[in-house]
């Protein structure tokens, strides 16, 4: 039995949050989240310096080779520090559609400049409210063109290149789907900054008219191909959320720990013992589903559709509680604008919602049980 | 059992209907594009037509209903308040808001403990609207432990000296006066070193500063006071019975509160949105946990609804309410923070936006931003149960143990 | 505004609980509980001698012709005191039955006995696990005989007469539904006692085979007459759900105001007096709907649909959490059997599933809803 | 990160396994008719089965692997132990409850604080299952404040006379010794005046009483003492030292008690009831409502499971698990609470019925009536969030106003 991390990746780790702990702090996250920037240059060049971008990407497309266990180490990091940095959209997403779903020669064009930290990607599903679905999706990509809209982009304004969803054909369903790629500076593409709750995470919504596409994956797999890079994304942004949720427990611990009401710490009122109990509880749930999801993952077992929905689900309600509650331990002083509260609250509903909502991982996550309980 | 006034209180509300048709206008189903043009002038068009509309009310013995005639009111009942407020929301009417606090619990500490000069003085422009108030309790090291204040005043002949700090006062930036608790006297029991003063807001040794909320909007301040002198005529109550005289206030506040907030946004809002979603197995009003959440949430409301009409019969009947009323925000709170989040989730990635970019303009997303600062205002849903547990269920305080202590004794962290 | 029950009413409703206090202690509750008897004879004969049966049955017909709000007081006080006997099957069920439904004739032949006490009815309406539903519904009446079906029909086993939901022509859907009424101790009948988890609300399976049977109102009628009486029966039990809350609010708040843990008592714990906070505003909230269900039971208002489904939501969630959290806040010796809690407890999870299931009452408060607001 | 043996693991539990073949057979996948003719022969033949297979672990050092051998262990590690009983669970073997709290609680505190004629008396039929000892620790007037209890020891030359009641004890009714602390001091603060002693439950001056619980079982017992003498030699540790004594034993229970409860009445059994059950819009299964919630729940379960393997790492390396393993019961008792719940709501009115009658044999039914227990038992869900608050999280302890009070000075409400 060894359900942990090696030594060396608790290194990794280690190194990555002293890094954060001075490179990023909340002071670096408030630039963007109040400033006009998609994020921070600065961090992103440092990150790529250390190669983070390519952990997971192979020694020959110019990446670290290391492995998906180490990208979750750095992943926990960069959500405790609440990086804003395209990490995710470039990293979780756009980089796992082009392993997934890439031809060799796509590998070879994109994989290195994402290892080099030149290239900012993104992935773009939704076309309106409510829920994704093959139905839902209309924008169409035939003849190497693509004509449609996308709302709500993560990082859209900033990335080079998006993948997306989109009807190549008129097969009905999930059928008729196929991810493409679109050079976001080229013609036929519209880009427009939406506000969003967390704007240390800016989204976009864009506007094909014809733009050029290049296929990603074959016909009629569009939507198999991004239910996998989903899951994948899904467990690394589990360790994003487990370290926000964890970063809320310290804060609100740390506080109830130096403040007084009533000539007694209010750590030693059992309104807010248990509720931090509570957050503890939820954050070791989700800390130990995130584990099975990262070896699920880095071993490419059958079980990570099961997995990846567990980890998600399991670190969305961790992350929401810690937050929330967090706030509710500081008081009044929470809800203010200069208290780092809110930047947490803000962050655990963006990834909440980004790769889609807890409902939606529900039911997929019963559908794998069903699954396996009739094999 | 039924819904209808008594005689008595349907009199009173075809004279209410008469006095507001005769100098308001119904309030219409939108507003037109003139009316819109107005309220696009601003916070200071909207001041000042709250203003006029307080002093008519103030004139015609509607402002304050259950006080004495001349001074805004007609001695009348609570329920009769209860009827004008009914009767009014169908006007369309400038805001009563910012008197509130002032009417709600300034002046009435005023006319508990002030002296016949200052109530000939201040009680009158206050009810008509000349002359706004706000309170000057929380400091940053007490928020639920008011009494945990820090700010000095000195005596100095006939004068305080007041250096110190408060925080979350509602109103403060646009507030003539307001009555401030300071501590006296640092070497006894925190309760018992408290004295209430009232002054003068536009005093340069007081500063307003608005602080900026997590929801992104500024509703409360902090106010400092750089050797602020006030005369010791402006004291409310004896030298170390401020926390006594600050009970009465707090007392009205809790009415005050209540129940009402969360801006509408509940479950039928949230039913709206459902209708017009997909989800992946259908439309999002046809999903039975979208329908049972609906209904969780729906008899809460319902719940707190009736819960008020029981009150108010209560109130019909001349009986006094009890805290009850406290369950009401720590239902509210609650319910708009789950049903927000939930409604986000609805909408998919497309709930990360916010306002325009949002569906419903953002409503659900501005809900859910400001939906920790309602479990947080007027009383922490700790604060609130606490409460309900001790003064409707009888059961023990916390130990405490400050009770006691010389305040400068007390642990503090600092 | 007179959102509260008369001064007559408040002296019935003191009047009921003084009565019940003396005469119906957990003791007298705990001869049906432990014991093989379905109720309590004598307590149903003394209930029967003050006419509670009959309060809101016309005079012409025996009752006392009082009305529904009466009735409510009288439930509230039954509910408190965990009353074992079958008012609810005979009055709220099957008396009601009759009203809405009956011929001049049926209710001139049943509603002066069950005003009398000298009538105990049921209803009868599932077959197997699951929802009640059109579908469910096989057992079949045809020709003036009922052949069939019906499981966990409360009070069964000592009832005289059913009212039995059934299949009376081959239309479709609940096109083919008709209720009709039962002589329990006619041929064709056969019952068997079934085990249940509050042994003081007794159950039994109905078998019928070719049992003799009339019709209660039209073919095609019997599933909107079943709604109906599950409308008042909903409100009626409404009542007693408050009762048994507060009954329980009440136990949890002695005990903990005389148990001493770590020299305190342990109602001076934040753990213990938030949670009795929390079951105070449920009951209230309960409460209140509970009224709003009063009205428009005692009014025929048109919002009694959705007022009946929001009273029934509202208290068995009221005395679901006051019963578990009273055991809770008694700790060990809560979960005894010689303690009262687990009485509480299991009649209120009888109370949540006799009438169905609130997942059934719920879909149809938000039908409700849809209706209204499209009107 | 995987989920492989060391090699040394893996050596060990091809021995285990080894071992195990040639002295048991593999469980089938059903009882045979004859094992289940055997198994009625009750509770007697039961506890004979269990004694029996217990003797030869103990003989074979796989009793106790952590002890020395020769007290039935090998000084194995702990990892060991798990391994052992992983294998040992594929195999149709009599339980080893009985022994449970005298090897992992009683023998223990014995071996800490015992004498070396005790430990040479005590161990070893202990550990060969010859003798059963239970823990009597808790008394009514302190279930969750032990240290509370009333149980008076007072001296008679080398002898006590003990004279009160406890309750709670799992297994006193088959018990041949347990641990007894009692009161000898009432005059000091309450932790300052306990002492423990081990006794003989066969005297004639203890009594034995089965508890009947809510749910109909009775797992515990109350035990009265009536001028019950014991030597002083069966004292252990020194006089006033009793609660000392008492945490060691309580450190160890932690340890036992733990997770793995709710009786597999999980997710999985929910889902299995769904799959057969027709709702209003159709199968169960299918409802959104109904995944939602077995989501929300596998999640918890899948949490607790990798969190089990998480600790056997740390043990595989040679750490000491933390207190972190508090937080199995009380996920676990709410889990089922709820769940069995909202499977009788499935159920529909046919889930008020219990055992045979109702769906799945009345499991959800019996789930339902001992969660309150499982809730309460070895640390209410209360003091469990207090532990994790106070013991993971280093939060301060709550307010104690029993620790200086003399124990008979104490408030008690009697």
């Amino acid at each position: 039995m060894n359900f942990d991390f090696s030594d060396d990746q608790k290194l990794l780790k280690d190194q990555a949050r002293k890094f954060l702990t001075e490179k990023c702090t909340t002071k670096t996250v408030r630039k963007v989240f109040e400033g006009s920037d998609g994020y921070d240059a600065t961090l992103w060049k440092q990150i790529a310096d250390m190669g983070w971008m390519g952990t997971a990407i192979p020694e020959e497309h110019g990446g670290l080779g290391l492995g998906y266990l180490e990208l979750c180490v750095i992943a926990e990091e960069l959500g405790r520090a609440l990086a804003p940095v395209p990490f995710s959209s470039t990293v979780y997403l756009f980089a796992e559609a082009i392993m997934i779903a890439g031809s060799d020669e796509q590998k070879a064009k994109y994989l290195p400049k994402i290892a080099a930290g030149e290239l900012i990607g993104c992935f773009a599903r939704s076309e309106g409210p409510g829920a994704v679905t093959p139905k839902s999706t209309r924008a169409a990509f035939k003849g190497g063109t693509l004509t449609g809209k996308k709302l709500a982009v993560s990082d859209g304004m900033d990335a080079d290149f998006a993948v997306v969803l989109a009807r190549s054909s008129d097969e009905p369903g999930e059928r008729g789907l196929q991810l493409c790629v679109v050079d976001l500076k080229g013609k036929g593409v519209a880009r427009r900054a939406q506000d969003s709750i967390d704007p240390s995470r800016k989204h976009a919504e864009f506007t094909f008219n014809g733009a050029a596409a290049e296929a990603l994956g074959k016909p009629g797999e569009g939507w198999s191909n991004t239910s996998q890079v989903l899951d994948r994304a899904a467990v690394m942004t589990a360790f994003e959320q487990v370290g926000g949720a964890d970063a809320c427990l310290v804060m609100a611990k740390d506080y109830a720990m130096q403040r007084y009401a009533f000539g007694r710490l209010i750590a030693s009122y059992q309104a807010i013992k248990h509720k931090l109990a509570d957050m503890y509880v939820n954050t070791e749930l989700a800390r130990s589903n995130a584990y099975y999801g990262a070896w699920a993952l880095s071993t490419g077992a059958r079980e990570l559709p099961l997995a990846a929905a567990a980890a998600r689900v399991s670190a969305t309600q961790a992350f929401d509680y810690a937050s929330k509650e967090n706030t509710q331990t500081h008081g009044g002083i929470g809800f203010t604008w200069e208290m780092d509260c809110h930047l947490f609250y803000k962050r655990s509903r963006d990834l909440a919602l980004n790769l889609g909502p807890q409902r939606t991982w529900k039911d997929k996550l019963v559908t794998e049980l069903e699954l396996s309980n009739a094999a | 059992m039924d819904f209808e006034d008594t005689p008595e209180e349907a009199a009173f509300r075809a004279e209410a209907n008469k006095w507001l048709s005769a100098n308001a206008k119904l309030r219409g189903a939108k507003k037109s594009a003139d009316d819109m043009a107005e309220m696009e002038n601003g916070a200071a068009a909207e001041m000042a037509a709250s203003k006029a509309w307080q002093k008519k009310k103030a004139e015609a013995g509607y402002a304050r209903i259950t006080w004495p005639k001349g001074q805004g009111g007609i001695g009348g009942t609570p329920m009769q308040s209860i009827i004008f407020g009914q009767e009014e929301a169908k006007y369309d009417v400038a805001s009563g808001g910012p008197f509130a606090i002032g009417l709600g619990m300034c002046i009435p500490t005023l006319m508990a403990y002030g002296d016949e000069a200052a109530k000939k003085r201040y009680v009158w422009p206050a009810v008509c609207g000349d002359e706004i108030w706000c309170q000057l309790f929380s400091e940053p090291a007490g928020g639920s432990d008011v009494a945990g204040l820090r700010t000095k005043a000195e005596r100095d002949g006939d004068e305080w000296v007041i250096n110190g700090q408060k925080i979350w006062t509602t109103g403060a930036q646009f507030s003539d006066y307001g009555i401030l608790l300071t501590r006296t006297d640092p070497n006894v029991p925190k309760h018992k070193g408290l004295t209430m003063f009232y002054i003068d807001m536009h005093d340069p040794a007081v500063e307003v500063r608005p602080i900026k909320q997590a929801s992104g909007g500024s509703g409360f301040n902090e106010v400092f006071f750089t050797n602020l002198r006030v005369k010791d005529s402006q004291r409310l109550g004896e030298v170390g019975q401020g926390w006594q005289v600050a009970l009465t206030t707090l007392m009205h506040e809790r009415l005050a509160v209540g129940g009402g907030q969360g801006g509408g946004l509940d479950e039928k809002a949230l039913m709206g949105l459902a209708r017009t979603l997909e989800l992946e197995d259908g439309p999002a009003i046809k999903n039975a946990s979208v329908r049972e959440r609906l209904a969780d949430w729906y008899v809460r409301s319902a719940g707190l609804k009736y819960t008020t009409y029981r009150t108010m019969t209560a109130l019909s009947q001349g009986k006094q309410p009890g805290p009850e009323a406290s369950i009401a925000k720590i239902v509210v709170a609650a319910k708009l923070q789950d049903l927000a989040a939930f409604a986000m989730e609805l909408e998919g990635e497309v709930g990360a936006l916010k306002g325009d970019d949002a569906p419903a303009a953002g409503a659900f997303q501005m809900g859910w931003m400001s939906a920790p600062g309602l479990r947080i205002a007027g009383g922490t849903d700790e604060i609130l149960r606490n409460i309900i547990a001790e003064r409707v269920l009888g059961l023990p305080q916390d130990v405490r143990v400050d009770k006691d202590v010389p305040f400068n004794k007390m642990p503090t962290g600092r």
